[in-house]
């Protein structure tokens, strides 16, 4: 597998059709154990991360990714704000020099991503947020030699529908406590909205 | 859902202008940001105070800067932590040398987002501390999650943080002050009615018409538990005694007293609430230095109320007392 | 209907118990009466000032109890103008010698139970004088009819008058002074939702997701017209065009401004409407000098709010700067 | 006719009876047209001229009706308690030293009572107020020699329903203008209660 800046364009334009188009239902499962703004957040900063890439010429993926980074952090706010946008300017620092990226760049940027999520976020694997999700893709990535769009997708989804049964210990569905079990985590949905498309785009390569 | 609104998505734009033209002569607005700063910021020597949040909470925090209270207010979507370039930019806009202190309510979005505008601060050199303010009994007090919200307590952490640093205090002392506000401040909340993000168009949550939310935040989330409504002596005499528990108040020990509005809840009920809690703290031998009624850390239009409670000694009670002249804290 | 309260029938005694554990440094009840004076009353050698009405407007009338504005509130029950017995009370309360002033919302039943009072008064001996508020333009002003309503510019009478008799005026300039802010204010409301009385347990009237009330009084009576709900802009404009027609306000003159809500508007949108008041006063060259955005002048829980325009003089400036220490116009 | 302490307490019980009874449709008149509390404001006032009456011992009805009028006054408060309370100081005074009352006695205290309403209220007949029911009853009396309940019921109840089709021009229906249009005003219908119930006593009598 190879991602260049056109192919990184695609999968962040993949992403946000998916949030556009599930912006109520994402904002529906954030009003049963959050706040109800999820939805609104994601579209709000995804639909900015277009309207900057698209008007922008890139010759890195660095770069394109460093924009990502710095429109959701500016964009977003709440908690996925800082999350995504940590996760982005990690990948950005990651697959500077290393493009188009391969599959051990990818591993590695997901990677860096992910501990730059718990670092910002302090949020262990099982407490109900998009960690729940990161893990097992980064771990997908890790133990497999080639990834196939269709595995990044299954293990995305699976992960995501897994944090319906969690009892949430972070963010603000941890409020709720056992009130939290059967919905499922918000930020999860997005992440595997991001991975999904992601798949997506390694799927027509492949 | 009806609100007296232009555009959903311009709510906070509309709000600052309407803000900031009503106190044009002690406010004014850091240009391109929803950073709400004093006019005669930054003030030199002074420690710079910043709080902030999702909007949707007036007069919270806007509402507060002034002399005697925050330098800035950072006002984020409804709802929404503010994100970290709008922090940063209240950061710089109250840098007046002595450092910045940064007042957070403990959502895991503000938190994150003011510790990026933080390191972005001190990159530039610029000294800065925070307090996280945690007052909901409603949420338990554990480090393995989130932990315990702020909520309508914050509102004596800027009093008396901003008391303190109005009076010349270092960072240093301004930090210490704060951590000990929040080490003896307590709230606890009740809800009626949902409110309605004017972004999303629908109310939070639903509840019947026999119903009340107890453990209520002020983001509309759920509670932490749903009940049969209840009295107002009996709403008072629950969030005051769940205050009271995590308290460990003894007879003739001082407090101040804040019933705060939710949002849609008439004044007369708040006195009703009121009423009660006076009558429960009296029981107690507990004395009664001052009593805040009114809508100060509100959720948009939700009806409900809090209870909270602020343990004082002497140097609190003066802080407390000492004059601020925020459009929303005059005293 | 959901409130927070204990028994309908007791809300305003249980409002007046809470209302006065709360500003028990400033305020007391006369006992066995609803009525609320400032603590140090009567004052030797002043002009006592009482206002009053049906309970259900909270701050109204007791939060403008205190230093510099009122000396009593009279509170009746909700919505319903207090009795002559309950007027006459406070009328004896507040009497240091200087005579006692009342300020009189233009209500049929507020008008004849104060005057039945006044009656009373002067039959001990007690030199009485009264104003009449009338600030409600959305009401025909007519000698044939009831004429127009006293709705949120009462506060300014307050707060004015109460500002003259503090200064040691007598009761002729304090007469003298509150007709001179009746004769330059107006006001205009408007309703997206109804209030309900908690004796009566049913909305005051029922309005469509798509409709608002406009010319909306503050007892949950119907407005003067029923239309499709607009934006906070054309809203502002309309409230504002309307008072500013009735008051030929020219270039250069000096206002105060009220943007008052009813009860469940968010501050937030109050905030908005102001952005569009301040604008439209800048266009046509009105000078603002200060503006109040607030619950003021409520009606329970109703969603909605009124637009007050002061014109102001010299005299009415100083005045209206005044200090005072009533809990609900610190100032 | 003649009407002693015991016909005007059982005058005074059976209006009571009519207000509580209809509590809610004098509230739910006035929402129409005014501020919802007339049913509230009334059945308050006469369930405390009932206490206060049933209480204590007269041995006139100037007596008592003095005891109605300061009950009312500082019982009903809005605008019906200054009226209904003006109305029954004027009968006391009218009625002292001419007891049993007569039918002229009835007649001149009446005659006085809408004096006070019109003096207090300062409204004119067909403001759509109690005054329109006020009228025509004292009317009546002045036209005939002797008075019949069936007829004081009948000229109080066209009265009270003549009152639909006019517009307010005073208390609060009036800032409804044209709107007022089609409504009962609700301090008519009290006011016919007064009287219907009056006339069951005068019935009685006959
Ligand atoms: N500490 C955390 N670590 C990782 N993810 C978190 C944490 N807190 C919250 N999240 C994620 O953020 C999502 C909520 O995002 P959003 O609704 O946009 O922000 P907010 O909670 O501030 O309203 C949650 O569903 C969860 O997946
Ligand atoms: N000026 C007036 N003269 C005579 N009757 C009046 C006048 N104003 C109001 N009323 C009567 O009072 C009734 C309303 O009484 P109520 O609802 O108890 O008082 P309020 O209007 O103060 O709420 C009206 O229906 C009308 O019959
Ligand atoms: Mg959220
Ligand atoms: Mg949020
Ligand atoms: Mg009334
Ligand atoms: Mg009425």
């Amino acid at each position: 597998m190879k991602l260049d800046v056109q192919q990184v364009l695609n999968w962040l334009e993949k992403t946000n059709e998916k949030i556009q188009m599930n912006k109520e239902y994402l904002t529906s499962l954030d009003r049963a154990i959050g706040d109800g703004d999820h939805g609104i957040n994601m579209s709000r900063g995804f639909q900015e991360v277009i309207d900057k890439t698209s008007t922008t010429t890139y010759t890195s993926v660095s770069d394109l990714f460093k924009d990502v980074a710095m429109t959701l952090l500016s964009k977003v706010g709440g908690a996925s704000g800082p999350l995504y946008g940590t996760a982005f300017l990690k990948m950005s620092m990651i697959v500077k020099n290393r493009e188009p990226i391969d599959k051990k760049t990818l591993e590695d940027a997901l990677e860096s991503a992910l501990e730059g999520i718990l670092q910002r976020g302090k949020a262990n694997l099982n407490d109900k947020t998009l960690v729940d999700v990161w893990t097992p893709v980064v771990d997908l990535l890790k133990d497999k030699e080639v990834i196939k769009g269709s595995e990044l997708e299954e293990v995305s989804k699976n992960a995501m529908e897994s944090t319906k049964e969690r009892m949430a210990k972070k963010g603000r569905a941890a409020y709720l406590k056992e009130r939290s079990i059967g919905h499922l985590d918000p930020g999860s949905v997005s992440s595997y909205y991001l991975f999904a498309s992601l798949a997506e785009v390694l799927s027509e390569e492949e | 859902m009806k609100k007296i609104i232009n555009d959903p998505n311009l709510v906070v734009q509309d709000m600052l202008k309407g803000l900031v033209a009503a106190y044009q002569n002690s406010l004014k607005q850091v240009p391109n940001t929803t950073v709400i700063v004093r006019k005669d910021a930054p003030i030199t020597g002074k420690v710079g105070l910043v709080s902030g949040g999702g909007s949707g909470h007036e007069p919270a925090h806007a509402g507060y800067v002034g002399q005697g209270m925050l330098d800035a207010a950072v006002c984020g979507e409804v709802f929404t932590s503010p994100t970290p370039d709008q922090v940063y930019e209240a950061i710089k806009a109250v840098n007046g040398g002595a450092g910045v202190f940064l007042v957070i309510k403990n959502y895991t979005g503000d938190v994150m987002n003011f510790e990026i505008a933080t390191e972005l601060a001190q990159a530039d050199g610029i000294e800065v501390e925070q307090v996280i303010v945690n007052d909901d009994v409603a949420v338990e007090d554990s480090s393995f999650t989130t932990g315990r919200r702020g909520i309508a307590g914050t509102i004596f952490v800027h009093k008396i943080a901003g008391a303190k640093a109005q009076a010349g205090g270092s960072l240093q002392d301004v930090k210490a002050i704060a951590e000990k506000v929040v080490a003896n401040v307590r709230s606890m909340g009740m809800a009626l009615s949902p409110c309605t993000v004017p972004a999303a168009g629908k109310p939070s949550f639903e509840l019947a018409e026999n119903e009340m939310e107890v453990g209520m935040g002020i983001h509309g989330e759920p509670g932490t538990e749903r009940k049969v409504i209840a009295t107002a002596d009996e709403i008072a005499t629950e969030l005051t005694q769940q205050v009271l528990d995590d308290m460990g108040l003894n007879s003739d020990d001082e407090v101040a007293v804040l019933v705060n509005g939710l949002g849609s809840t008439p004044e007369m009920e708040l006195y009703i609430v009121n009423g009660k809690v006076s009558e429960i703290l009296k029981e107690k031998g507990i004395h009664i230095h001052k009593t805040f009624v009114g809508e100060y850390m509100t959720s948009l239009e939700m009806a409900g109320c809090s209870v909270t409670l602020l343990k004082l000694d002497e140097e609190l009670k003066e802080l407390l007392d000492a004059e601020s002249k925020a459009p929303a804290f005059l005293n």
